[in-house]
């Protein structure tokens, strides 16, 4: 972000305000996450234990997971980007 | 101003610097709801393209092509929702004298 | 609200968390609108741009919403007056 | 009291003071933690509703006449759920001597 | 939870923080479970009253629910002492 | 450290003190932090463990025994996925040196 029109004082507040927030949403992902896949991949409760299946589908869920957000990220930035240039042509 | 929405963010910035604050400054109190903002946007953003675009049998950990094309368009028509979300509340709020006509979520009744 | 309890200090306190409190309230209602008529009206993804239908369809979703949310608006405080008269009738 | 629940309001509000609160006071805490329980009620009354009573065919900008009927109903019932589920706690509550017997969300487990 | 590593004064403001948290953590569920039941329970609107099936219904909705989420607190709470006896085995 | 993450938590933790905090210490910033970690979990395995367990045909206001029995596993389940995510999450992080490569969720565009 862009913090060019806060005083040093502020822009030193503000990176506080962001690292907790990295921190408070890196909590939200981790739990989203966990509920995302045990929700796609866990329907089997004959028994305490994950299944071999149950376990695999849960690997593949987070990668795809992080990778599908990794990729949205790029994408956000770039359209982000594309929009501001749109906006400062007006 | 990072995420240009129609002018939804603006306006807030107005309203926001009536609210004042005693320990945190106007400029704070804008950037931090901007930053909320492009959270909340880019978190519903991630669920969406993800239940349109990706299978959730698991096949394998990588996206495939069609995951990954279809997450790029996506992305992009997320945007241009947003955009005319954006325009159609401006032109709602113009309407309606800058008021937040039926904005519900708690506009509406205090 | 009523804050007649309150002192005027606090008053004006409150007034100023009201305010924030309705700038974070009307972000989630435009990024859940977003996401609802996205989720709703979007579903080719065989090229990057909206297609009319999809636009239309962008457009009245978001009318509708907010007609709606409008509509229960109104309705919440009727219903919530008649209940605060009841429980100061007993 | 805006929002006359059927004693979770007043209940929370004894619970609040013991709290304390440095900046703040124990008034603003209270009128606050109403404020945030009125503005989570309302947008879930809302998202219900509208999963309830309106057609997502979205062919028209306009609430049409069913639609409008079901919202109106719908507010009603949603509050009177609202008042069942809030007896309900409550007669539970004095069973466990006040306690918030399985409370859940956080109550339980500290 | 287990305050031993702060001070007096950071204990105190510490249960104060957990005393407002269960008290918006009380609120969440309570409209969560109005949300819940009023979902499960109500599909009829041909008239403005609750009929008797649907009030049998948020009953029994509202009971279970928190039957359900005791049970749940209940293993919660062994589950994390169990995995907290692991790691302190390593 | 009530509730043992693989490994998020306690990495975390050394990022929230670099946070600082002007009212708050940094002891009090990381209890919080975690009060708030898990509050979530608890959350979603409520509503994960109802979604899989409890049917919504409300026949009597107990828990019946296929419920509990289902409830019990449901929990031991959510704790294995959670250490399994945890894992998983902590070998990524190493393979980045340490960053959160694509946490999206904020990480990624600021």
């Amino acid at each position: 972000m862009d913090f060019s029109q806060l005083s040093p004082a502020e822009a030193s507040a503000m990176e506080q305000i962001v690292a907790r927030k990295q921190m408070r949403d890196f909590t939200k992902l981790y739990s989203g996450l966990v509920e995302r896949c045990f929700g796609s991949c866990v329907d089997d409760f004959t028994s305490r234990a994950l299944t071999t299946r149950e376990e695999e589908c849960v690997d593949k869920c987070t990668m795809k997971f992080l990778k599908h957000s990794e990729r949205v990220g790029a994408r956000f930035q770039e359209e982000n980007a594309k929009m501001m240039a749109q906006q400062q042509a007006k | 101003m990072v995420f240009g929405f129609g002018g939804g963010s603006s306006s807030g910035g107005s309203q926001m610097s009536m609210g004042g604050g005693s320990a945190t400054s106007p400029q704070i109190e804008a950037a931090t709801a901007e930053l909320d903002m492009i959270t909340d946007v880019f978190n519903r953003l991630v669920s969406s393209c993800h239940a349109k675009c990706i299978s959730t049998r698991y096949l394998e950990p990588d996206l495939n092509k069609g995951e990954s094309v279809c997450v790029d368009r996506c992305v992009s028509k997320f945007f241009a929702v947003n955009a005319k979300v954006g325009e159609k509340m401006q032109a709602i709020g113009q309407q309606a004298g800058g008021a937040q006509a039926g904005a519900g979520g708690g506009g509406s009744f205090f």
